[in-house]
C-alpha cells in the first residue's frame, strides 16, 4: 500500500546554492547549517534548592500562557474560555501570539501530518519548561479519525504530553478542569516534558519522521 | 548729375542685392553682386566728384599749386580703383566657389547647400 | 625695435615668395610660413613688451612719408599689442597645428594663412579707414580662400555663405567709408571723433560704417554664416577665425565706437547682451563640438561688445574687462579649436577619448575655465569687473543678463566636460608630441594671462596666494602615487591649520578647525585607494584651499574669489563620482547660479567699489541693504541646498566616491552656513516691507528641515539618505542662526561641529559597506552587524548623536536648539520644526535597520569588514563624539564665550558640570553617569539570568510556524515607512525638481526652436544680415 | 434554461441531461468536446464562473466522472458538464487557460484522483499532502484504514463501537 | 550641587515604589477593563507572577549582541526617564537625579529606550518586528508632535524649561494648573499622551491580531521580563511628566498615586471605547486634531 521507496528531495530554498559575492568570488550557502542553529535541545536542570524550584513551579502554574494555536476543531472549543462566561484569564491563563513567550502548547484536536510539522516547529520553538496538553480523543488514540490515512494517532509519540483532556470534543468546563490538573503536575515538579523531549530528542525525532516523510527544517527549530 | 549718378549707384545697389537675395543660382548671384559692387563704386564716384572741376591729373593743365580749387577729390577715385581690385578678388573667389561647389555636389542651386545649419 | 608694420610686411613679404616657390617643396613651403608667422609674432612679442612692462609710448606708424590725413597710418598701443600678439601667435600656432594639412594643401594655402594673419593684424593696427576696409576684404578673401582650400564639401557651401554676407558688408563699409570722407574729408579714424553729430551724410556713414563692423563681429541673428564657418573649416583656422577674427573685429569697433557717439553705446551693448544671451541659449541644444564652440565665440564677441558699448560707463577699468574677456576667450576658443582637431568625432559625447590623457583634460579644463570667467583667470577678473562696473553706472539689467547668459553657458560648456569625463571612451585620442606641447602651451599661457591679470588689475592676484598655489602644486604631483600624495594631502591640511591656527578668531577657529584638521581625518579614508588617482588631490586640495581662503576673506573679492575656487574644486571632485556627470551638473550650475547672486550682492553693496571689505558691509545703506542681503543669502543657500535650491544635492553627494561624499557633505555644506553667518554678523536682520529677512530664513530654515527629513525617511539609496538628511540639517542651522540670538548661533555652531562629525562617519560607514556589498540600495543589505561591527558601532553611534538621544554629544544641539527658540517669539517655523524633528529618528532608525539588522543575504555572507582605512576615521569621530558628549565644555564653552561678545545677553552658565541657560540646565557628565549607571546595572542583571542563551541564527525566528523561504523575502526593509508615505506622501511633490526640470526645459525647448532660424540657406543669411541692418536703422533712426 | 439546454444538445447532440432543479442541469458530454461545450456555455450563455470542477470514483463501472460545474450570474442558473474517463487511462485535457482557478481544481484531482491534466500549472506539485507516499488517497480502491496502520503507530485498547448497537446497549440492556 | 550618595538609595527606593505600583496599578486598570466586559479579570497579583515566571524561565535563546542589549535599553530608558524627573515636588531626594538635566532632557530620554529596543527587534531579524518598529516610529513621531508642541507652549507660559519651577507655578490650587491655565495645550498634549501608550485606538504597532506583537515577537524569558518591568515603569515616568506639565505635579506619595491612576485612567477609558486606527490614520489624526491643537495652545501663551 504505501511507497516507503518514494524519497523527497530537499526543497530547493533549503539545497546548498551557489552564490556570487560582491567582490565576484563564489561560495556555497547551505541554508539548513547557515541559516539555521544546528544545536540540538539541552536538558535544563531544576533549581538545586527544591523550595525555591516549588516556588519557581507554582509561579509557572499560575501563569500559563497559551500558544494561540489551533489544530482542529478544538480551536473553535478554546475561544469560550476568553468569554465572561468561563473567563479563564482569572487563572492566570492568557494567550500569546507568539511561541518565544508562550509555556502551554494546547494540541486542540485531530493533528494531520502537515500540521504535526508545524506543531512540532512551534513547540520546539517555546521555551522551557513548556508543557504539552492534548485535548480530545483525536490526540489521545486518533479518535474518530482511526483509519484517516493523514491524522496521527497518538499525539505522545511525537510531543512530550503533560495531560490528556478526553471528550470529543471537551466541553471548556473539562479545560477548566484540564489546567487545574495540570496546575498541579507543575507544581508538584512532574511536568518536565520539555527535559523529556531533549532527553528522547532522538526517539521523538525517529517517531516524527517516521510520518513526516519530506521532513525539511533542522531536527530541531530553535 | 552727380544726384542722378548718385541714384543710379543706389538703384543699382538695390538691384543687384535683389538679384543676388532671389536668385537660387550661384551664379546669377555673383552677377548680383557684381552690379551691386558697381552701383557701389558709382555712388563712391559720384560723392566725391565735384561740378566742374577736372580730372585729378596734375601736369601742365593743372599745376600743383591750383591743384587744390582745380582738380576733384582724387581720393574717392583712389578708392573707387582699389574697391574694383578687392570687388575682382572677391567675385573671382566667388567664381572659384561656384566652380568647386559645381564639381563636387553637380549643382548651382544655392538652396541646396544646407548640410549645415541649426 | 623694429617697426610693427614689419609685421605684414613679413606677411606680405612672406607669402609673395611662397606664390614663387616651386611645387613639390612644400616642406620648405611650410617652414618659411612658420618662419614668417614666427618673425611676426616676435615683433608682436617685443611691442606688447615694450608697451606692457616696458612702458615705451604708443607707436604711430606713418606710411608715404607724409602725415596723416593724407597717407595712411598705424598705432599700435597696448590693447593693440595685446591683439596682435594674439592674432600672430594663433596664426603661428595653428601653422603648426596644422602642419599635416598645410603640406597636403600646398603652399597656395600657407600663403593664404599668411595673409590672412596679416590681415588681421593690419586690421588692428590701421588707423585709417579705408584701410581697414581692405584688410577687411583681404580678410574675407583669405578666409575664404582658406575654406575654399579645405577638403570638407560642406565648408563649401559655408564659404560661399560667408562670400555673400562678405559682399553685402563690402558695401555697406564701403559706401560708409564714402560718406564718411564726403563728411570729414578725412579718412583717418582720428579725424571721426564725432562724425555722427555733423549730420547729412555724416549720420548714414556712422550707421552704415559701424552696422558693417558690427556685422564683422557676428552680432545675433545675422551669424548663421560664421556658425557654418566655425563648424566647417578646419579647426586649425576656426582658432584663427575665433581668436583672431574676432579680436580684430572687436578692436575695429572699438576703434570706430569713438566716431558713433555717445548714442551709439547702448546700442552697441544691447547688441552685443542679445548675442550673447542667443548665442549661449542656441548653444545649450548644440551637439557638434565646433558648431557649439562658434556659439560660444558669437556669444563672448558679443559680451565684449556690449563692454565695448559700455566703455564710458566702465571707465578705467574698461580694458581690464575687454582686455580680460578677449584674452580669455582667444587662448581658450584657439585653444579649444586645436583639441577638437585631436577628437575623431564630432559629437561632444567622443570628446570622451580625450580623458584618457590628463594633461589635455588638464588643458580642456583650463580653457573651460577661462571661458567660464572662473579664478584665476582673466575672465575671472574682468567678469568681477565688469558687475561691478556695471553696477556703479546703474546697470543693474544689464548685470541681470549677462550673469544669466554666463550661467547657460556655463550649462552647456560644463555638460560638455561632464560627457568627456564620463561617457564612454572609445580609443585613447592620438596626438603627437608636438600637439600636445602646442595645446598645452596655450593652455599655459591661459594661466600666464590669469597671473597678468591678477598683477595688473587691482585685486589681489590669485595666483600669489599661498593657499591656492599649494592646492595647485598637487597638480603637478599628480603623477606620484596616491597614497603618496595622500600623506602629502594630509601634511598640507595640518601644516596649513599649524602655520594659520593662531591668527582664527573663535568662528574662525571653528571652521578652520573641520575644514584643515577635519578634512585631514577624512583623507585617511583615502589612503585605501590604490593606483595614481589622477586629478582627485588637486580638485580636493582646491576645494580645501577655497575654504581656507573663504574664511579668511578680509575683501569682498577675496571672498568671492574663495567662493568660486571652493566651487570649481568640489565640482572636479563631485564628477569623478561613477554615475554623477549629470548632478555634477546640477551641482555645478547651482553653485555658478548662486556665485553670480553673491557677486551682484557685493557689486550692490560695494556700489562697484573694487575694494569692498567684509567689514563694510555693515555700512551698507538701508535701502539697498534688503536687497544685497536677499543676494548673498540666496547664494549661500545654494550651498546649503535650502528647500527649493536643493535639487543637486542628493545625487552630487550620492554618487561621489566614498571618501568624497563626507567631504562635500560634512565640509562643504559648511561653507554656506559661513557666508550666511557672516553675512548676518555684519547686516543683522533687515527689513524689506516690513518682513524681517531673517523671520524669513526661518521659515526657509523650518521648511528646508522638513523636507529633507521627510524625503530622506523615503530613501531606499543609503547615501541618497544621508544626502537628504543633510538638506534637513542644514535646514536646522539655518533656522538657528536665523533666530539671531545667542544660543541660536551657539547651536549652530555645535551644529557645523556635530554635523561635520556624524556625517562623515555615516557617509563613510555607509560608503565602506557599499564598497563591500556593491550596492547602495538598504534593502539589498541586511544583518551586516555580525560581519561588520565597527561600521554598526560607528553608525550606531552616529544616529544617536544626531537624534540628539541622549546621552550623547547631539543632545547638547537640541538642547541648546530649545533654550534658543524660547527666547525667539517667531512661533509658526518653529512648529515645522518641531515636525521635523522626529522624522529624522525615522530614517537614522532606517539606515541602521535596514543595513545591518534584519536578515543578512546568501552573496553577503562572507563579507568583511570595510576596509582599515575607511574605518579608522570612524572610529576617531566615535572616541570624539563620545568625549564630546561628556566634555562638551571643550568646545563649547569658548565658542560660548566668543559669541558673548556678538549676542551678549542670555548666554550660557558654566556652573561646575552643570551648564545653565535663562531657562533650564543641563548637566553632560551626571546625564552620562546616570545613565551607563542604569545601563550597567540592568545588563548585570540581565546577564545573570541569560549568560547561557542560546545563540541561534538569522532563520530562527518564529514565522506563523512555518519557516522562512529566503533572506531576501524576510528581510522588511523596502519601503519602510509606507504607512507613513500613505499619510504625509503628499508633502513629496517634487514641486523643486519640478520647477528647475520645466526651467531647464523650456530654455532648451527655446534653443531649439529658435535655431531652425538659421536654416542653412546662404539667401537666408542675406535676409537675415540685410533685416538685421533695417532693424537697426529703425532703432538707430530715433537714437541719431 | 431550456433554450440554453436546447442550444446545447443542437451543438453538441445525443447525450444524457438530468435536470437537478429548475436553475441546475447536469449534461454528459464526450471528453473531446467538453473544450467546446465549455466554450460556448462560457462565450455564447454568459455561464462565466467555474463553480467546481470535481470527480466521483465509479470504481464498479471503472470510470471517473468528472464534473465541470459553471454559473451563469445573469440568469443564475448552473449547468454541470458531466465527463465520463476510464480509470486505467484517466487523463483529462486541461482547462486552466480558460478558467485559471481551474489550474488548482487540477492539481487537486491529480493529486487526490491521479487523475493527470498535462500542461496545466504545476500540476504535479503537492497541493494538500506533504510528502505523501502512498496511491491517490481518494481512489476508491484505495484502503484507508490499510494505509493508516501501516503508516501511523496506534494506540492499544482502542474500542471501536457502533453507535447503534452501543446505544441500544446502554439504554435497553434488557434486550440483550 | 553636590552630589549626595543618599540620592541612589533614594532613587532605587522611588524605582521598588513605582515598579510595585505600577505593577499593581496595570493589573487593577485591566481588571477594571474585564469588569466592563462583565469578566472576572487577572488576579491583583498576576503581574508578579508573571514578572517572576518570565524572570525564571529556563532556556532562552539569543539573536545576536543588539537583540541581547536591545530590553537593557529600553529598561534603562523607562527607569532614566523616571530618575530624571522630580517625582515628588517639594522634596529634595524625590527629587531624584532631575539635577542632571530639564525637560528636554526627559523629553528626548524617551527616544533611548525606544532606539534601543528597535535595534534590537531589528536584530531578532524577524520581518514582523521590523514592520512593528516601521509603524510604530511612525506613530510616535506623528504623536510627539502635539505633546512637543504643548511642552514648548507650557516652557514658553512659565519661562522656564525646569520641570521642578513648572510644578512650583501650577501651586496654589486647583485652577492654577496648566489644565486650566492652557486647556488646549493640555488636550493636545493629552491626545499625544493617548498615541504614546500603546492603548487603542494607537495600539496598531503591537496589533496582536495581525501580527503577532510587532517588536517584542522575538523577546521571552528574562528579555521579556525587562520589557514587561519596563512596561509598568515608563507609563508611570510618563505620566509624571505630565502631571508635573500639566496637573500640578504632586507633593505627597498618596497624591501622586491618584493623580497617576487617574491619569492611566485615561488612557484606559479611551482604549476601551475605540476600535483601532490603522498608522496612516493616527498619522492624519494627530496631524488634523492634535496639531491644530497645539498650535491654539501655544499661541494661547
Amino acid at each position: 500500500m504505501k511507497d516507503d521507496s518514494r524519497k523527497f528531495p530537499l526543497r530547493p530554498e533549503l539545497e546548498p546554492r551557489e552564490v556570487k559575492t560582491p567582490d565576484g568570488q563564489t561560495i556555497t550557502v547551505d541554508p539548513l547549517r547557515d541559516y539555521f542553529c544546528e544545536a540540538a535541545p539541552r536538558v535544563h536542570a531544576p533549581v538545586y534548592v527544591k523550595i525555591v524550584e516549588d516556588f519557581f513551579n507554582w509561579a509557572r502554574s499560575e501563569s500559563l500562557w497559551i500558544l494561540g494555536f489551533g489544530t482542529g476543531c478544538g480551536a473553535i472549543e478554546m475561544r469560550p474560555l476568553m468569554t465572561p462566561r468561563f473567563d479563564a484569564y482569572r487563572f492566570g491563563i492568557q494567550w500569546r501570539p507568539t511561541p518565544r513567550q508562550a509555556n502551554l502548547l494546547m494540541i486542540s484536536g485531530y493533528l494531520s501530518v502537515k500540521t504535526l510539522k508545524r506543531a512540532i516547529r512551534s513547540y520546539e520553538q517555546m521555551q522551557s519548561p513548556k508543557y504539552v496538553v492534548g485535548l480530545g480523543s483525536c490526540t489521545i488514540n486518533g479518535g474518530m479519525y482511526f483509519d484517516s490515512y493523514n491524522t496521527i494517532k497518538r499525539l505522545d509519540d511525537y510531543l512530550p504530553v503533560d495531560l490528556y483532556i478526553a471528550g470529543c470534543m471537551p466541553r471548556p468546563e473539562a479545560l477548566l478542569k484540564g489546567f487545574e490538573d495540570l496546575k498541579k503536575i507543575i507544581r508538584a515538579g512532574k511536568a518536565e516534558g520539555a527535559n523529556a523531549y531533549a532527553e528522547n530528542f532522538a526517539q521523538y525525532k525517529e517517531r516524527q519522521k517516521a510520518v513526516i516523510h519530506d521532513w525539511d527544517m533542522p531536527d530541531y527549530n530553535w | 548729375m552727380v544726384y542722378l549718378a548718385l541714384a543710379t549707384g543706389f538703384a543699382l545697389i538695390l538691384l543687384g542685392l535683389y538679384g543676388a537675395i532671389t536668385r537660387r543660382n550661384l551664379l546669377r548671384l555673383i552677377v548680383g553682386f557684381t552690379v551691386a559692387d558697381t552701383g557701389t563704386h558709382l555712388v563712391m564716384v559720384s560723392v566725391g566728384y565735384l561740378p566742374g572741376r577736372t580730372a585729378p591729373i596734375l601736369g601742365a593743365a593743372v599745376p600743383p599749386e591750383v591743384a587744390a580749387l582745380r582738380i576733384i577729390d582724387p581720393v574717392p577715385q583712389a578708392l573707387v580703383l582699389t574697391a574694383i581690385v578687392i570687388g575682382l578678388g572677391v567675385t573671382a573667389l566667388m567664381l572659384a566657389y561656384a566652380w568647386r561647389i559645381y564639381a563636387t555636389r553637380g549643382t548651382l542651386d544655392i538652396s541646396r547647400l544646407r548640410q549645415l545649419k541649426w | 625695435m623694429v617697426s610693427a608694420i614689419s609685421i605684414i610686411a613679413i606677411g606680405l613679404g612672406a607669402a609673395f615668395l611662397l606664390g614663387l616657390m616651386r611645387e613639390g617643396r612644400e616642406a620648405l613651403a611650410h617652414a618659411l610660413t612658420v618662419l614668417a608667422l614666427g618673425a611676426m609674432s616676435a615683433v608682436a612679442v617685443g611691442w606688447l613688451w615694450l608697451l606692457g612692462p616696458g612702458g615705451a609710448a604708443v607707436q604711430e606708424i606713418t606710411t608715404a612719408g607724409t602725415m596723416p590725413p593724407f597717407a595712411i597710418n598705424l598705432r599700435v598701443g597696448l590693447t593693440e599689442a595685446v591683439a596682435l600678439v594674439m592674432i600672430t601667435l594663433a596664426g603661428l600656432a595653428s601653422a603648426l597645428h596644422m602642419r599635416a594639412v598645410l603640406l597636403r594643401m600646398g603652399r597656395r594655402a600657407m600663403a593664404v594663412l599668411l595673409i590672412a594673419v596679416m590681415a588681421l593684424a593690419g586690421i588692428v593696427m590701421t588707423r585709417d579707414l579705408f584701410n581697414l576696409f581692405v584688410f577687411f576684404e583681404l580678410a574675407a578673401i583669405s578666409t575664404g580662400g582658406m575654406v575654399l582650400l579645405s577638403d570638407d564639401e560642406d565648408a563649401l557651401g559655408a564659404g560661399f555663405k560667408y562670400m555673400i554676407v562678405a559682399q553685402i558688408v563690402s558695401i555697406l563699409l564701403l559706401i560708409g567709408i564714402i560718406f564718411a570722407y564726403h563728411a570729414t574729408g578725412s579718412l583717418n579714424i582720428d579725424d571721426m571723433g564725432g562724425l555722427a553729430a555733423m549730420g547729412g551724410g555724416a549720420a548714414l556713414a556712422v550707421f552704415l560704417v559701424v552696422a558693417a563692423l558690427v556685422l564683422e563681429t557676428k552680432p545675433f541673428p545675422a551669424n548663421g554664416w560664421a556658425l557654418d564657418i566655425y563648424q566647417a573649416a578646419h579647426p586649425g583656422f576656426s582658432a584663427i577665425l575665433s581668436a583672431g577674427t574676432g579680436t580684430a573685429a572687436l578692436i575695429a569697433v572699438d576703434k570706430f565706437a569713438g566716431a558713433g557717439g555717445a548714442a551709439l553705446a547702448p546700442v552697441l551693448t544691447g547688441l552685443g547682451l542679445l548675442t550673447f544671451v542667443a548665442a549661449n541659449l542656441l548653444g545649450l541644444a548644440q551637439t557638434n563640438d565646433r558648431r557649439l564652440l562658434g556659439y560660444s565665440s558669437v556669444a563672448q564677441t558679443g559680451l565684449i561688445l556690449a563692454v565695448i558699448g559700455q566703455r564710458e560707463a566702465l571707465g578705467e577699468s574698461y580694458l581690464l574687462i575687454a582686455g580680460g574677456l578677449l584674452v580669455g576667450h582667444a587662448i581658450a576658443k584657439a585653444g579649444l579649436f586645436w583639441l577638437s582637431g585631436l577628437v575623431k568625432g564630432r559629437d561632444l559625447t567622443d570628446w570622451a577619448t580625450l580623458r584618457r590623457s590628463p594633461l589635455l583634460v588638464f588643458a580642456m579644463a583650463t580653457f573651460l575655465a577661462m571661458l567660464l570667467g572662473l579664478p584665476p583667470f582673466p575672465g575671472f577678473y574682468a567678469k568681477w569687473a565688469l558687475v561691478h562696473g556695471l553696477v556703479a553706472s546703474g546697470g543693474g539689467a544689464l548685470v541681470a543678463l549677462v550673469l544669466i547668459g554666463a550661467l547657460i553657458e556655463a550649462g552647456y560648456l560644463l555638460r560638455w566636460f561632464g560627457f568627456t569625463m564620463k561617457r564612454e571612451a572609445s580609443e585613447a585620442v592620438a596626438s603627437t608630441p608636438a600637439e600636445l606641447a602646442l595645446v598645452l602651451a596655450v593652455a599655459l599661457a591661459g594661466w600666464g594671462a590669469g597671473w597678468i591679470w591678477g598683477e595688473v588689475g587691482p585685486y589681489e592676484n590669485l595666483l600669489r596666494a599661498p593657499a591656492l598655489l599649494l592646492a595647485l602644486a598637487f597638480l603637478l604631483l599628480d603623477w606620484l602615487p596616491a597614497r603618496v600624495k595622500n600623506v602629502a594631502a594630509i601634511a598640507a591640511l595640518i601644516g596649513g591649520f599649524a602655520a594659520s591656527f593662531a591668527s582664527y578668531d573663535p568662528l574662525q577657529m571653528i571652521f578652520a578647525a573641520i575644514i584643515m584638521p577635519g578634512g585631514a581625518v577624512i583623507l585617511l579614508a583615502s589612503f585605501y585607494e590604490h593606483g595614481r588617482r589622477v586629478g582627485f588631490y588637486p580638485s580636493a586640495m582646491l576645494m580645501f584651499a577655497g575654504m581656507a581662503m573663504l574664511i579668511v576673506a578680509q575683501s569682498s573679492f577675496g571672498f568671492f574669489a574663495a567662493w568660486e575656487v571652493l566651487t570649481v574644486g568640489s565640482y572636479f571632485l563631485i564628477l569623478r563620482g561613477k554615475y554623477s556627470e549629470p548632478h555634477a551638473l546640477s551641482y555645478v550650475l547651482f553653485s555658478l547660479g548662486g556665485a553670480f547672486a553673491i557677486m551682484a550682492g557685493f557689486a550692490l553693496a560695494s556700489g562697484g567699489m573694487a575694494n569692498f571689505t567684509m567689514a563694510a558691509l555693515a555700512q551698507v545703506p538701508l535701502t539697498l541693504a534688503p536687497w544685497v542681503f536677499i543676494l548673498l543669502a540666496l547664494g549661500f543657500m545654494t550651498k546649503t541646498a535650502a528647500i527649493g535650491l536643493h535639487i543637486w544635492l542628493p545625487g552630487a553627494h550620492a554618487e561621489a566616491e566614498t571618501d568624497v561624499s563626507p567631504m562635500v557633505s560634512g565640509i562643504l555644506l559648511k561653507a554656506g552656513l559661513f557666508g550666511l553667518m557672516v553675512l548676518m554678523l555684519q547686516m543683522g536682520s533687515p527689513s524689506l516691507y516690513g518682513v524681517k529677512l531673517t523671520y524669513v530664513l526661518l521659515w526657509i530654515g523650518a521648511l528646508t528641515a522638513l523636507i529633507g527629513n521627510l524625503i530622506a525617511a523615503f530613501q531606499e539609496d543609503a547615501k541618497r539618505l544621508l544626502a537628504y538628511s543633510s538638506i534637513g540639517q542644514m535646514g536646522y542651522a539655518i533656522f538657528g542662526i536665523a533666530l539671531m540670538n545667542h544660543l541660536g548661533w551657539l547651536m549652530a555652531l555645535m551644529f557645523v561641529i556635530n554635523h561635520y562629525i556624524y556625517k562623515s562617519m555615516l557617509f563613510l560607514s555607509v560608503g565602506g559597506v557599499a564598497k563591500r556589498t556593491g550596492t547602495r540600495l538598504m534593502y539589498k543589505m541586511g544583518g551586516l552587524i555580525a560581519l561588520m561591527p565597527l561600521s554598526f558601532i560607528a553608525v550606531l553611534i552616529g544616529i544617536i548623536a544626531m537624534s540628539g538621544v541622549p546621552p550623547l554629544s547631539g543632545f547638547g544641539g537640541r538642547w541648546i536648539f530649545y533654550n534658543a527658540i524660547m527666547e525667539s517669539d517667531a512661533r509658526a517655523p518653529m512648529i515645522v520644526i518641531f515636525l521635523s524633528g522626529p522624522i529624522a529618528f525615522l530614517y537614522l532608525f532606517r539606515l541602521i535597520h535596514s543595513i545591518f539588522l534584519g536578515q543578512l543575504k546568501d552573496e553577503n555572507r562572507r563579507l568583511r569588514e570595510a576596509p582599515f582605512w575607511i574605518v579608522l576615521p570612524q572610529m576617531l569621530y566615535t572616541a570624539f563624539l563620545l568625549v564630546f558628549a561628556v566634555v562638551p565644555g571643550l568646545a563649547l564653552r569658548r565658542v560660548d564665550g566668543y559669541l558673548s561678545t556678538i549676542f551678549p545677553e542670555h548666554g550660557l552658565n558654566w556652573d561646575g558640570l552643570t551648564i545653565r541657560s535663562d531657562y533650564g540646565y543641563w548637566s553632560p557628565v551626571s546625564v552620562m553617569a546616570v545613565t551607563v549607571g542604569i545601563f550597567a546595572s540592568v545588563l548585570l542583571l540581565l546577564v545573570l539570568l541569560n549568560h547561557r542563551a542560546q545563540k541561534v541564527k538569522q532563520f530562527n525566528i518564529v514565522y506563523s510556524a512555518e519557516r522562512p523561504f529566503r533572506p531576501e523575502t524576510t528581510h522588511f526593509a523596502w519601503n519602510f515607512f509606507a504607512p507613513y508615505r500613505k499619510a504625509l506622501g503628499f508633502l513629496l511633490a517634487p514641486l523643486a525638481t519640478t520647477f528647475w526640470d520645466g526651467v531647464t526645459g523650456s530654455l532648451h525647448g527655446a534653443a531649439d526652436f529658435l535655431r531652425r532660424f538659421y536654416t542653412g540657406d546662404g539667401q537666408h543669411y542675406a535676409y537675415h544680415v540685410l533685416g538685421f541692418v533695417l532693424v537697426l536703422i529703425l532703432i538707430v533712426g530715433g537714437g541719431l | 434554461m431550456d433554450k440554453i439546454l436546447a442550444r446545447l444538445e443542437e451543438r453538441f447532440p445525443g447525450r444524457a441531461t438530468t435536470r437537478q432543479r429548475p436553475d441546475l442541469a447536469f449534461v454528459t458530454i464526450e471528453a473531446a468536446w467538453l473544450r467546446e461545450a465549455a466554450l460556448h456555455l462560457r462565450d455564447r450563455e454568459g455561464f462565466t464562473h467555474l463553480v467546481l470542477l470535481t470527480a466521483v470514483d465509479w470504481l464498479e463501472a471503472g470510470q471517473f466522472q468528472l464534473t465541470y460545474l459553471l454559473h451563469n450570474r445573469a440568469r443564475a442558473c448552473d449547468i454541470g458538464l458531466r465527463v465520463m474517463l476510464a480509470r486505467d487511462a484517466a487523463t483529462m485535457e486541461s482547462i486552466h487557460d480558460l478558467w485559471p482557478t481551474g489550474a488548482t481544481y487540477q492539481r487537486e484531482l491529480r493529486e487526490m484522483f491521479g487523475i493527470d491534466f498535462p500542461g496545466s500549472p504545476r500540476v504535479d506539485a503537492e497541493f494538500i499532502l506533504e510528502g505523501w507516499i502512498g496511491p491517490p488517497p481518494y481512489r476508491r480502491d484505495f484502503d484507508t484504514l490499510a494505509f493508516a496502520e501501516s503508516n501511523f503507530r496506534h494506540r492499544e485498547g482502542r474500542e471501536t463501537r457502533d453507535p447503534a448497537a452501543h446505544m441500544k446497549h446502554k439504554l435497553y440492556p434488557e434486550k440483550g | 550641587m553636590d552630589f549626595q550618595w543618599i540620592k541612589v538609595a533614594y532613587a532605587l527606593l522611588t524605582l521598588f515604589i513605582v515598579l510595585n505600583y505600577g505593577l499593581l496599578m496595570t493589573a487593577v486598570i485591566q481588571k477594571m477593563g474585564a469588569r466592563a466586559g462583565r469578566r472576572y479579570g487577572i488576579r491583583v497579583y498576576q503581574n508578579y507572577i508573571d514578572l517572576l515566571k518570565n524572570y525564571v524561565l529556563r532556556s532562552k535563546i539569543t539573536h545576536g549582541y543588539m537583540y541581547y542589549l536591545g530590553p537593557v535599553f529600553r529598561l534603562t530608558g523607562g527607569i532614566g526617564l523616571l530618575l530624571f524627573v522630580p517625582t515628588i515636588y517639594g522634596s529634595e531626594m524625590w527629587a531624584n537625579f532631575s539635577f542632571s538635566g530639564d525637560l528636554i532632557l526627559a523629553l528626548y530620554f524617551v527616544f533611548f529606550g525606544t532606539l534601543g529596543m528597535a535595534l534590537g527587534a531589528g536584530e531578532s531579524g524577524h520581518p514582523l518586528s521590523a514592520l512593528g518598529v516601521s509603524r510604530g516610529l511612525s506613530q510616535v513621531t506623528s504623536a510627539e508632535l502635539p505633546f512637543a508642541i504643548a511642552v514648548f507652549a507650557v516652557a514658553l507660559q512659565y519661562q522656564t524649561l525646569s520641570v521642578t519651577e513648572i510644578v512650583a507655578a501650577q501651586q496654589g490650587g486647583v485652577m492654577s494648573w496648566t489644565l486650566f491655565t492652557n486647556p488646549f495645550a493640555v488636550a493636545a498634549a493629552m491626545l499625544g499622551f493617548l498615541g504614546s501608550m500603546m492603548r487603542a485606538p494607537f495600539d496598531v504597532v503591537l496589533a496582536p491580531q495581525e501580527i503577532p506583537i510587532g517588536p517584542p515577537t522575538e523577546f521571552h524569558s528574562a528579555y521579556l521580563a525587562l520589557l514587561q518591568t519596563n512596561r509598568n515603569i515608563f507609563p508611570v515616568a510618563k505620566i509624571v511628566i505630565y502631571m508635573n506639565l500639566f496637573f500640578g505635579g504632586a507633593a505627597s506619595w498618596p497624591v501622586f498615586g491618584i493623580k497617576v491612576f487617574l491619569l492611566y485612567l485615561v488612557s484606559a477609558f479611551v482604549g476601551v471605547a475605540f476600535p483601532r486606527f490603522r498608522v496612516e490614520q493616527s498619522v492624519r489624526f494627530f496631524l488634523i486634531w492634535g496639531v491644530p491643537l497645539a498650535i491654539v495652545g501655544l499661541y494661547w501663551v
